[in-house]
């Protein structure tokens, strides 16, 4: 066997230049990573002592805070911490306080499915998968296709969650991305149809939180949306027990008469895609895109979701302490206008580096 | 559905008043404290005592008494057709108190305060009476733990069907959804501690069954004393003199 | 009609149940659908640090199998448990739902988290953290053949990541045996039509297996073949681990 | 659960390492066991193996049913081990599970053969009544009445004593069935198919303590392993699966060295298996 006596390519490392959704975003987040990281410290340095005058001269912890350190301070006064930040407009991972985290999407992540997309904002990162199923449509509409959509959090992504019981956030943010994707009207459904009453398509989609690190639901939805826009329909054709079968592309062209059901179809028409920006409400301030952290000592959330052409399609404030005032909705709905652009081209990049692959 | 036939026969060939054949054997479970193998017909069950020994779980020690605890396990094989039902579901829940409670009566918890006794039985084929099996074993087990009781504890069933009082059901008999009346006494102290019946039955038919299943009782009792006589006798034997 | 009996699921997937016919495996001189040697294994991509919200993470991609590990703790164990002078081990894996051709095939791969322990826990020193867990998690996020050894390997990149204690670095290596030939790191479907296959987890520094298992028809010299391919492999495959670890380390730090 | 002092472990240590155990066997030696067949006359085939205080039951149920598109020539085998918590109180609830998956794992991994099918000890294709319609599916349910060490062989053991008091019935396909349903069959009441087991591995298990490996050991013996080896060998002396157990590494050759000793061990004991599989057979029939 010649594969032995060659110097062996065992284990021969992946060449870069390969496409490779996982490999970009690795080397990406690292380099963001580091530059963030750099950026943080010096701040936290100068903040963080003039915090510890402050706190001293204010006497507010006695003799504790004298000697305490920057980051058991934070831990220990999580709050205060922040606030202290907040006062001079930034926020501990030196961002100002309407500015989302970097913001990264590669689509095609999964090959085994028919669409898929990895979103990663900050750190939070979501990966997004449609499989599409054949099912027999209702009775009631007999040309619609349908969508599932179902979020999980598998114990990778937060130490919080662990093997056997779910973390209660994931049915939560199932439910608003799927009312958020239906009532966008971002799919007409009736696409979806193969054959009138006989046939149409179910797309399953699952989007995996792979790191949590606050602002799910938004990395959720940019990953769903680009899944959908990464989505290419297999080409299928009915056998003679009346199934929906895949028509393969390469061999069977010549021995299968049968006509494909759904020639040209192969791709979905997306109008009017929803992008969301969640913000905290924290006193007077409005923080864009919170940390997991920042989530957990600030509670009050609005996430606000707009489509493409700037029309609000929802508004989620679950609760919290503090009121929203109309100015504070206003300027949440201002912040999202802004984030959506941004969000917009960052898909448009990814579609068109995936269209140069 | 014809249970007895015009010649006074069952289902099975046996009389309405006769027992199915049964046998008890002590020690079937190595490691445990006290076990047996008791065999209704085709019924059969495997019964194993664990304990006085340290209460397990603090919060559920009981400063006066033993605790006693039972739990009651169908095989996957044990039925005809079989079970893919997971462990404990209602029905093995229901049958694990009864057992539970039946044997806690006889059993002189107060001698053993802050202590916990285990009995697990295991049925290994269903052929209808499996409680009155269960209690049984559990029995002849509690006796080979050396447990202090009251008095044994026997159990047998008795069922009215065709107008005819017939004792110790099999599974064909028990699911006609005739009234079935499964008694535990205390054979010495001739004390009922069981009664569980689960149909309309007419007072002087009822009297009739339930002293037919007492009988029964008293019929495994004799049993039961002989096999726990034979070996003692065995273990005297093997101490040698 | 038989497909419409409720029992069926309400809606199937449309691609072609796998092909009965068995392709020519056997042939000495057959090519492997992806064009490797019969002892050549995918290129191995790794990487740690996927995971932020972990305390050690890692990313393995071998050809198709791509598999995210994370590493939690060590931490407080679940209150029920009782005083332990040594640590304890937690293993789960999972899959997506799209990790497999057909949605929803992963979850007959419960024996995973057990042998995933079983791999892991001959080389970690668990005396250096008493009283308290670690969790491993992992989960497949998409399956292209051997993706347990490839989530044994990664678990231990990770491990390594949150600087959990161990003997050594443990990787892992599988065999298929298709007829006459024996294959190394096989994909999917190699795997769907194998007559055998051997799993070997080892820690190559210290030359020990942790975990084997054979599966198939072997004869005792073949077992003896496949060892060595194997433990050949795992040695490669560590050095690969290790300089990723290297790098990571060497990476300037903050 | 074994609770044991530093005395008695030095004592099993210590015999264990003069090949002189504390049962008073040698370090390759099974305890004496037991086979009846036929205990549960409900199911196709049972049997029980007793093998010292180890206790276990197997039974073999078949039934119709409809097989894999992957593989239309060939019928299913389903093996489930359960533990009786009268085994042990910690196997209460569900506290047998764990042990339960595992026992079921190694089983179905020893027992059944490759992917292929290769390897297997029960010739699927026999268990087929129309290609891709009909075929039998044999479930084998183990049950762990009494534990004293060495589950794995005792089940191996039993599930093989099982399928040979198997019977199976004979099926009659009607003629003239219907293209794409299920064709109609009948189910013979008199008439069985018998399985060939000679085909069926064996399990031997090697317990490694100190520097030793042992075969069949006690619980006890058990509680001192360090690691543990089960090789399934078939009559030809072929390997038919291998699992190890236990936390501490292995160097290669001292795997190698004891799949050598499984082999040469197996044989004994499948001789001995076999002599009283049909010992039992034969008194069940007298009986």
């Amino acid at each position: 066997m010649t594969s032995h006596s060659q110097p062996s390519v065992l284990w021969q490392r992946r060449s870069t230049r390969r496409y490779n959704p996982f490999l970009g975003f690795f080397s990406d987040y690292h380099l963001g990573l580091f530059v963030g990281l750099s950026l943080f410290y010096s701040l936290e340095v100068v903040l963080g002592n003039k915090t510890l005058k402050k706190m001293v001269s204010a006497n507010v912890s006695g003799d504790l805070s004298s000697e305490m350190e920057v980051d058991a301070f934070r831990r220990l006064f999580p709050l205060r911490y922040h606030e202290r930040f907040l006062l001079d407009s930034i926020r501990p991972d030196a961002r100002p306080l309407g500015r989302a985290r970097d913001t990264s999407l590669a689509l095609g992540a999964v090959a085994s499915a028919d669409g898929s997309a990895l979103a990663k904002i900050g750190c939070t990162t979501m990966l997004a998968a449609v499989k599409m199923e054949v099912m027999t449509p209702p009775k009631e509409s007999p040309d619609e296709g349908s969508i599932a959509i179902e979020f999980y959090m598998p114990p990778i992504c937060s130490p919080l969650v662990r093997p056997g019981r779910p973390a209660e956030e994931a049915p939560v943010v199932s439910k608003q991305l799927s009312d958020t994707i239906l009532s966008s009207g971002m799919i007409n459904l009736k696409e979806l149809s193969l054959v009138s009453g006989k046939a149409a398509w179910m797309a399953y989609l699952d989007i995996y939180c792979l790191d949590a690190d606050g602002s799910l639901f938004d990395a959720a939805l940019l990953a769903a949306v680009a899944a959908f826009s990464h989505l290419r329909i297999p080409v299928v054709s009915l056998n003679e027990e009346g199934r929906v079968v895949v028509v393969s592309e390469e061999n069977e062209e010549g021995k299968s008469e049968k006509e494909p059901v759904n020639k040209g179809k192969r791709k979905l028409t997306l109008s009017s895609l929803p992008f969301s920006l969640t913000c905290i409400l924290h006193k007077n301030y409005i923080l864009a895109d919170p940390t997991a952290e920042e989530e957990s000592i600030m509670e009050t959330l609005v996430t606000v979701v707009l489509d493409s052409s700037g029309q609000l399609v929802s508004l989620y404030k679950p609760g919290g302490p503090v009121l929203a005032y109309a100015s504070a909705v206003q300027d949440c709905i201002a912040l999202t206008r802004q984030r959506v652009k941004e969000l917009k081209s960052i898909l448009n990049e990814a579609i068109s580096d995936m269209e140069v692959d | 559905m014809e249970f007895v036939s015009p010649e006074g026969l069952r289902l099975d060939g046996r009389r309405p008043m006769e027992m199915r054949q049964i046998r008890g054997e002590i020690g079937a479970v190595a490691k445990a404290d006290g076990s047996a193998f008791f065999e209704m017909g085709n019924t059969k069950v495997i019964a194993a005592v664990y304990g006085p020994r340290e209460v397990e779980n603090r919060s559920q020690q009981i400063s006066d008494q033993a605790l006693v605890r039972c739990e009651y396990t169908m095989a996957n094989f044990s039925t005809g057709d079989r079970m893919r039902k997971p462990k404990g579901d209602r029905r093995s829940t229901e049958i694990s108190l009864v057992i539970r409670q039946t044997m806690e009566a006889c059993i002189l918890t107060h001698l053993m305060p802050r202590s916990q006794i285990d009995i697990f039985v295991q049925v290994l084929q269903a052929d209808g009476g499996t409680r009155s099996a269960c209690i049984n074993a559990a029995t002849l087990a509690l006796a080979d733990a050396g447990i202090p009781m009251r008095d044994l504890v026997t159990s047998c069933s008795a069922g009215y069907l065709n107008s005819t009082p017939l004792l110790d059901l099999n599974y064909v008999e028990d699911s006609a959804g005739g009234p079935d009346v499964t008694v535990g006494i205390l054979p010495k102290l001739d004390k009922v501690t069981l009664l569980q019946m689960d149909a309309k039955l007419p007072m002087d038919i009822f009297e009739n069954v339930m002293q037919l299943a007492i009988e029964g009782c008293k019929a495994i009792a004799n049993y039961i004393r002989e096999v726990l006589l034979e070996n003692t006798k065995q273990l005297e034997y093997r101490r040698g003199p | 009609m038989a497909g419409k009996s409720a029992a069926t699921p309400s809606t199937y997937s449309p691609s072609p149940a796998p092909k009965t016919k068995r392709p020519i495996f056997q042939d000495v001189d057959w090519v492997r659908p992806d064009g490797r040697g019969f002892h050549q294994c995918r290129p191995a991509f790794l990487k740690t640090g996927a995971v932020n919200a972990a305390s050690g993470s890692a990313y393995a991609e071998f050809g198709n199998t791509k598999v995210i590990v994370s590493v939690f703790g060590p931490r407080e164990s679940k209150k029920a448990m009782a005083y332990s002078g040594t640590g304890r081990l937690n293993c789960n894996v999972s899959y997506t739902t799209f990790a497999m051709p057909i949605r929803g095939q992963g979850s007959d791969h419960k024996g995973y988290s057990s042998m995933l322990h079983k791999a892991l826990e001959g080389a970690i020193i668990v005396e250096s953290f008493p009283k308290t867990t670690v969790d491993v998690f992992a989960l497949v996020l998409e399956s292209g053949g051997s993706d347990l050894p490839v989530v044994i390997s990664c678990a231990s990149l990770a491990l390594a990541d949150a600087g959990i204690m161990m003997y050594d670095l443990v990787a892992s290596v599988s065999v298929s045996c298709l007829g006459k030939n024996l294959v190394i790191d096989p994909i999917l479907e190699e795997e769907s039509y194998q007559d055998g296959s051997l799993l070997i987890t080892c820690m190559p520094s210290r030359n020990e297996v942790t975990q084997l298992t054979v599966n198939g028809e072997w004869s005792t010299p073949r077992v003896h073949e496949a060892m060595q391919i194997c433990l050949e492999a795992c040695s490669k495959l560590a050095k690969i681990i290790r300089s990723c670890l290297k790098e990571t380390a060497s990476a300037p730090k903050d | 659960m074994v609770g044991l002092s530093v005395g008695e472990k030095h004592f099993i240590q210590g015999g264990i390492a003069q090949d002189l155990r504390t049962d008073g066997r040698r370090r390759l030696t099974y305890r004496p066991f037991n086979v009846e067949t036929g205990v549960i006359p409900q199911a196709n085939g049972s049997a029980r193996v007793r093998l010292g205080g180890t206790d276990v039951i197997a039974s073999v149920k078949a039934e119709l049913g409809k097989p894999s598109p992957s593989q239309p020539d060939k019928g299913k085998v389903n093996i489930y081990v359960d533990c009786s918590p009268t085994a042990a109180p910690m196997f209460e609830g569900r506290g047998g599970e764990e042990l339960s998956t595992e026992l079921s794992g190694a089983l179905q991994h020893c027992l059944l053969g490759g992917k292929s099918g290769a390897g297997a000890g029960i010739d699927l294709s026999s268990l087929v009544v129309v290609e891709g319609k009909v075929c039998w599916d044999l479930y084998i349910d183990g049950l762990v009445v009494s534990s004293d060490g060495n589950l794995l062989d005792a089940l191996g053991a039993a599930i093989k004593a099982a399928l040979t008091n198997t019977g199976i019935p004979k099926v009659e396909v009607a003629v003239g069935a219907s293209g794409d349903g299920l064709p109609e069959v009948d189910i013979s009441d008199d008439e069985y198919l018998q399985f060939d087991t000679s085909g069926v591995p064996v399990i031997v298990t090697l317990t490694k303590v100190g520097r030793h490996y042992i075969v069949d050991a006690t619980l006890e013996e058990e509680s001192q392993m360090s690691s543990a080896v089960s090789v399934s060998v078939s009559g030809q002396g072929r390997i038919c699966g291998l699992i190890k157990r236990g936390g501490a590494g292995l160097d290669p050759s001292v795997i190698l060295d004891m799949i050598s000793v499984a082999k040469h061990v197996s044989e004994q004991l499948m001789n001995k298996l076999d002599s009283e599989i049909s010992a039992a057979e034969a008194f069940e029939e007298e009986s």
